[in-house]
């Protein structure tokens, strides 16, 4: 039992921290998440030169390093609330790939992707799935060698600068069964998609794909046709893992600067700190911190284990952190008053990010059936 | 001991229902129901609609151009407006400064704004909190330095809401810097075309412009412009404070909104299932609707004590504490049933005239912007925090 | 609108207040609690005497009063932590004949109930019902005029001191039907009725009721054959909306005493009510406090709207009770320190009472659901 | 980074598990399930055990007779212990008094008192609290003064667990009375034989005879049972408190409650279903699975840190805060669990030999007392409070 980075790891922690430090402040990121793209190519090139799009690849395809190191990297984002789509790309859309791909497949693409010159996304939500990753309307139907596709993908983080998209489609069963689900890998410009790109409320990028009789070669095909779920559950509980990396990052920060307005900050001639009930609160917030690292090591050493301890572990990490993020967001905007409220302010904005991740890959009520489920 | 109002109550009841249902314009209807701003000509186009109809000042004495109502009728009134998708009357002039005038101020004063401030010729703002005095509202520091019958002024004053919209601020300043905080502060009534003023926005975690930073330099005000007595403004602003916590519960309003959110868990698909249907979040929406209820119930026993001549006193802060916490809930559960459809949020797309429609359902338009900008409301007009430091105080003597 | 009592509740209130005062000072109640019987025949005299066993009976058979003046009886016997089985013979037992009786049933009960001479209890539930009333598999079978009655009805207070029990059985229909359920007057010494009589954590008594081959003549059947669900849903509310005033009376007891001790007990050289933490979890108590009476006057001026009203009615108010209750009583507990925890200090009688407040006639999680149901 | 025990910490895991199989007596197991008070005579059998098998001080140095484990080893010692039923170990004498005594004590105090107090020769109980010091326990009163070789002793302790089976008390007395209260404290160790001592038990809410309160009469205690130096005591109280910390999460034992929680929740019929099926009560045991799994990590961290020679530090009150938040939120489940059947209480009925069986079903046996009894694990042993208060200055900087 051991808790402690290697030497490796802490030289890539010390690397990507240095980065938000010195090249992320926020008003920098104010400008970056306010651009066309809402984040910076000449950041994803530094990201790609620093060698973080290529953590957690596999190594033959130039990758290295594993969910310790992911989880490095997303808590600096967190720290930094970094806009790049690191997550999509990396995390989600490489993963794919890297799970479930041909040699071809991983050839032509995580090179690419850690190289910088590929963007990925992935779309799984559909309007009527909710947060239930089997409840797939989108249809990929059989034409000559390859497939036609059909239907709407959800909130697709990333999508609009992505280069590829990684949608899930079904190819037999009915809407909400287990099998016949199969992922796709699918051009941006290619015909019959259109998307809808829109701002989030934290700052970041994300469409609503839809694909009408959008054609596609069987190489299009991601792994083995009607058997994507365990895969794409597969990969969502690392991608949950990363997430709470990233609320990790966010919930620290906001944990650091309320502690320090509550030193500074006077009112009726004392430090506002010096108040109990503000005392018990920020304790509060500091044990949703330190639940919030504890789950997120659990379940990022986790990943590795069946399929019943990793979801039970991306699960319950989830669900704590969905609640910890939330609770340590509104109460930093309430401890902080009205400057709390502010968009001037760095605290609504961690807030913000905070709520998404809460709903990110299903929310806390969500996760928590999961894991009663789970652990019954 | 009984529920039911009055015969007269229920006749009021169908007036009221029946003017708004005649009344209120479709356009402005629309807009309360989807959560989308309002803009400063909406307030004021509803404002004369009601005040041709002479129900503008609900509280008022009909002396100054008040309904004079009951506290149960003002109740009615309110349920009315908010069931029916009313715009809110906003409170700085009807509800803060309009009493203030017409209990302090000298008859010229009363003759000059009252007429004004009820037609809506006047739109006023609050000037009261200032960057270093928040909560520790009596450290205020602006100054009014006497010049003659003028006062300079030179300060900020800080959160003041819709100040970009309003023709005249009403100011706590100090007036006197020695013996107690309390003691030392007047209340002045300012033209906002005043030289020396400047409006500067505050745009909020919602990405609105709601508040704003109002500063001072050099401003010059005629004494005759104070109400009452130099440095014994801040009696009248406790009064003013008293008043603002009448009908804080926002009890009808927060019927709606719980109404909204258990229409939208209904039209909501959860993977097969209405949202509605889920034991876990329909448990929680029924805990919010009896929390509600429970609020509805202490409102109106206090409304019954008001009825009978006594005045809300820490039991205001009650309300209000309440209130502020059912908003919440009910905000955060319409975010949460709207799943991924939370995060879109366009508000740069949305001018009037576009042809823009919200991303995801129809009845996602404004859910979250509301909710963030409904996290001020546990630190606006007194934090929860401030509220508790009362009740124990007040009430249990703490 | 109008929350004021009138003059002879006034005076009721006046009369009963005193009582509790005056004659039922906590040691008293320690004596009468630990005693065999687990409350004083002097008192229930009493109680006859001043006419509060007679409080919400009809008036042709000496009763007076309804849902307000039960409320008001009920309060005080919340601050008084009162052990006689008011609730199960007045408001339950006598709730019941009122409603559903024949002439003869009145005659023959109601007036005993009034001078004291009869002691009633309501059996309803089972091992395997939890709370849902309708779960009946009691049976009771035709056999002549009469009935046999086979089953077992669990933790019925009041049941060693009654005359007489009145339970649910069914005369026809499945397990969880909501037709088919009858109601039975029994005596309690009858052939084949076993009693385990216990005391309860809260200081009260209540029994297992097993009956085998119970035979009862026609006379035993009360209201009409099969159709009992909605008398007993009604007299349950009632029962609620009179456990809710008690629950108000055992809050506004260990509000007022807790603030006592608040102001009293000094730490650190202050008053603990000095400590802003303790301040504020006082005004939750208080706000909880408040909120319960609030609902509490909403369910008892609701009693006799339609069915669909009184259930919100009870419901919510239940609800608010059960989680108000075991807030303010373990917080009291818990502000007390070391002393909250002992026997000797009234403070833990009151939290126990309100644990089982929370649980009669169903607890916060079964009362939220019917609510739920009822608004949707 | 790794999640795994050690190959040696997995052998150590296994051999503690054959022990248990091997030497925990049935009928100890059976009465620690039953959640049934144990005896004197039944903590004595188990120390009896332990300390043949050289397993009863596992955090001791080996030199005094103790295991001298790492605090992995500790860990998977408690695990195993609550996994399998096996009664408490006692702190007063292991985990607090036994390292006061061989850190500060003299050879002789050594030598008299460790070997008894392992073998179980020697029950110890704290005295520590005063009527007048809770929270506050520098403030406490007892006083000792010095006449010759002896101390004579005056005062009171309270809540004092288990005074009424034990032989020696360990005391804080005050020696000076000028000064700053922490600065004139003495730690005494006191045999309870002495004449002038008097145990008066102190009844619960459970109605269980846990606690006492203890009397000193003219007490004449020889000044060679002090620990270390007059008036330093506090010193040598601040370690101890420290001590008890550790461990102090019983994330072992919350693991077999929930564990039991969920086995009576899945046998609990509720009209129809299972309890454990039902969505809201499923839902809250996840979340104090949640919790509690939060909590194992939280200590783990803290044990791997330990491992490495970081003592705890304001991490230990959070360990406190949650773990007896988390046993308090299991304990109420379980009530809650037993729906109607959580009111009958027999406690006057369970004398041994009687063939007394529980009210309802087997597994309602000492729920509803446990939960009660549990109510002080948040308020004794330092508050949340005050532990929070402790986190707010160590931690936070507040």
């Amino acid at each position: 039992m051991d808790f402690n980075l290697s030497e490796e790891q802490q030289l890539l922690k010390d690397s990507v921290d240095r980065f938000v430090l010195d090249d992320y402040d926020f008003e920098k990121r104010r400008k970056t998440s306010n651009s066309d793209d809402g984040f910076s190519r000449d950041n994803w090139k530094t990201f790609a030169e620093l060698g973080w799009l290529a953590v957690g690849l596999p190594e033959e395809y130039g990758g290295f390093g594993g969910p310790v190191e992911t989880m490095i990297v997303m808590e600096a984002i967190g720290r930094g609330l970094v806009t790049e789509p690191y997550l999509p790309t990396v995390v989600l859309g490489a993963g794919l790939v890297a799970e479930a791909g041909t040699d071809a497949q991983k050839e032509a693409i995580l090179g690419a992707v850690a190289e910088g010159s590929c963007m990925l996304a992935f779309g799984y939500a559909e309007p009527t799935s909710r947060f239930n990753l089997a409840d797939v309307s989108t249809t990929a139907e059989k034409k000559g060698d390859g497939y036609v596709l059909n239907g709407h993908k959800s909130v697709v983080y990333g999508a609009a600068a992505a280069d590829k998209i990684i949608v899930s489609a079904r190819t037999s069963g009915g809407v909400r069964d287990k099998d016949g689900i199969s992922l796709f890998i699918i051009d941006n410009n290619c015909k019959g998609l259109t998307r809808r790109d829109y701002p989030t409320a934290d700052g970041l990028r994300a469409s609503e794909v839809e694909m009408e009789n959008v054609e596609v070669g069987a190489d299009a095909l991601l792994g083995t046709e009607g058997a994507a779920l365990p895969v794409i559950e597969k990969v969502v509980d690392q991608g949950i893992a990363a997430l709470c990396a990233e609320a990790v990052g966010c919930m620290e920060m906001l944990k650091d600067e309320t502690n320090e307005y509550l030193k500074t900050r006077k009112q009726f001639g004392v430090p506002i700190g010096k108040f109990q009930v503000l005392q018990h609160r920020m304790v509060d917030c500091f044990i949703e911190l330190e639940q919030s690292r504890s789950m997120t090591y659990m379940v990022t050493l986790k990943l590795d284990e069946d399929e019943k301890e990793r979801r039970k572990a991306a699960s319950s990490a989830k669900a704590q952190i969905g609640k910890g993020g939330v609770f340590i967001g509104a109460q930093s905007v309430q401890m902080h008053g009205g400057m709390g409220m502010t968009d001037e302010l760095k605290i609504s904005h961690y807030y913000k990010r905070l709520m998404q991740i809460d709903t990110m890959f299903g929310n806390r009520d969500w996760h928590l059936k999961q894991f009663a489920a789970l652990t019954q | 001991m009984d529920l039911a109002f009055s015969p007269d109550e229920q006749a009021f009841r169908a007036e009221v229902r029946t003017f708004l249902e005649a009344e209120l314009p479709d356009d402005l209807r629309h807009k309360v129901r989807q959560r989308q701003e309002l803009e400063r000509e909406d307030y004021l186009r509803w404002q004369r609609i009601l005040h041709a109809r002479g129900w503008i000042a609900g509280s008022w004495p009909k002396e100054y151009g008040g309904c004079d109502w009951t506290p149960a009728q003002r109740h009615i009134f309110d349920e009315e407006c908010h069931a029916a998708d009313a715009p809110p009357l906003l409170p700085f002039g009807l509800q803060m400064v309009g009493p203030v005038i017409f209990t302090f101020g000298r008859p010229d004063q009363k003759e000059f704004f009252l007429p004004r401030l009820l037609s809506g010729e006047h739109w006023w703002c609050q000037g009261y909190s200032e960057p270093g005095s928040g909560s520790d509202l009596a450290s205020l520091q602006t100054a009014a330095v006497r010049d003659g019958d003028d006062y300079i002024i030179n300060g900020q004053k800080i959160w003041t809401s819709l100040a970009h919209h309003a023709d005249w601020i009403f100011c706590l300043v100090r007036t006197r810097k020695e013996g107690k905080h309390q003691e030392g502060i007047s209340f002045l009534l300012i033209d906002m075309k005043t030289p020396g003023i400047t409006v500067r926005p505050l745009i909020l975690m919602d990405q609105g412009h709601h508040v704003n930073e109002v500063f001072f330099e050099n401003v010059r005000v005629p004494v005759a412009n104070r109400i009452g007595e130099e440095n014994r403004g801040w009696t009248y602003a406790k009064f003013l404070l008293g008043n603002e916590r009448a009908g804080i519960a926002e009890v009808a309003w927060n019927k709606k909104l719980l109404q909204r959110l258990k229409e939208m868990a209904a039209d909501t698909p959860a993977s097969g299932d209405r949202l509605l249907d889920d034991a876990v979040f329909s448990r929680k929406v029924a805990e919010t609707e009896v929390k509600l209820t429970a609020l509805e119930y202490c409102n109106l026993r206090i409304l019954a004590a008001m009825q009978e001549g006594s005045p809300p006193g820490g039991e205001a802060s009650m309300l209000k504490l309440l209130g502020s916490e059912v908003t919440q809930a009910i905000t955060e559960l319409t975010v949460e049933a709207l799943g991924y459809y939370a995060a879109p949020y366009e508000l740069a797309d949305r001018t009037p005239g576009s042809n823009w429609s919200p991303v995801g359902p129809e009845a996602a338009e404004g859910v979250m912007g509301q909710h963030l900008f409904m996290r001020a409301i546990t630190i606006a007009g007194g934090s929860s925090e401030v509220q508790k430091n009362i009740i124990a105080k007040m009430v249990l003597g703490l």
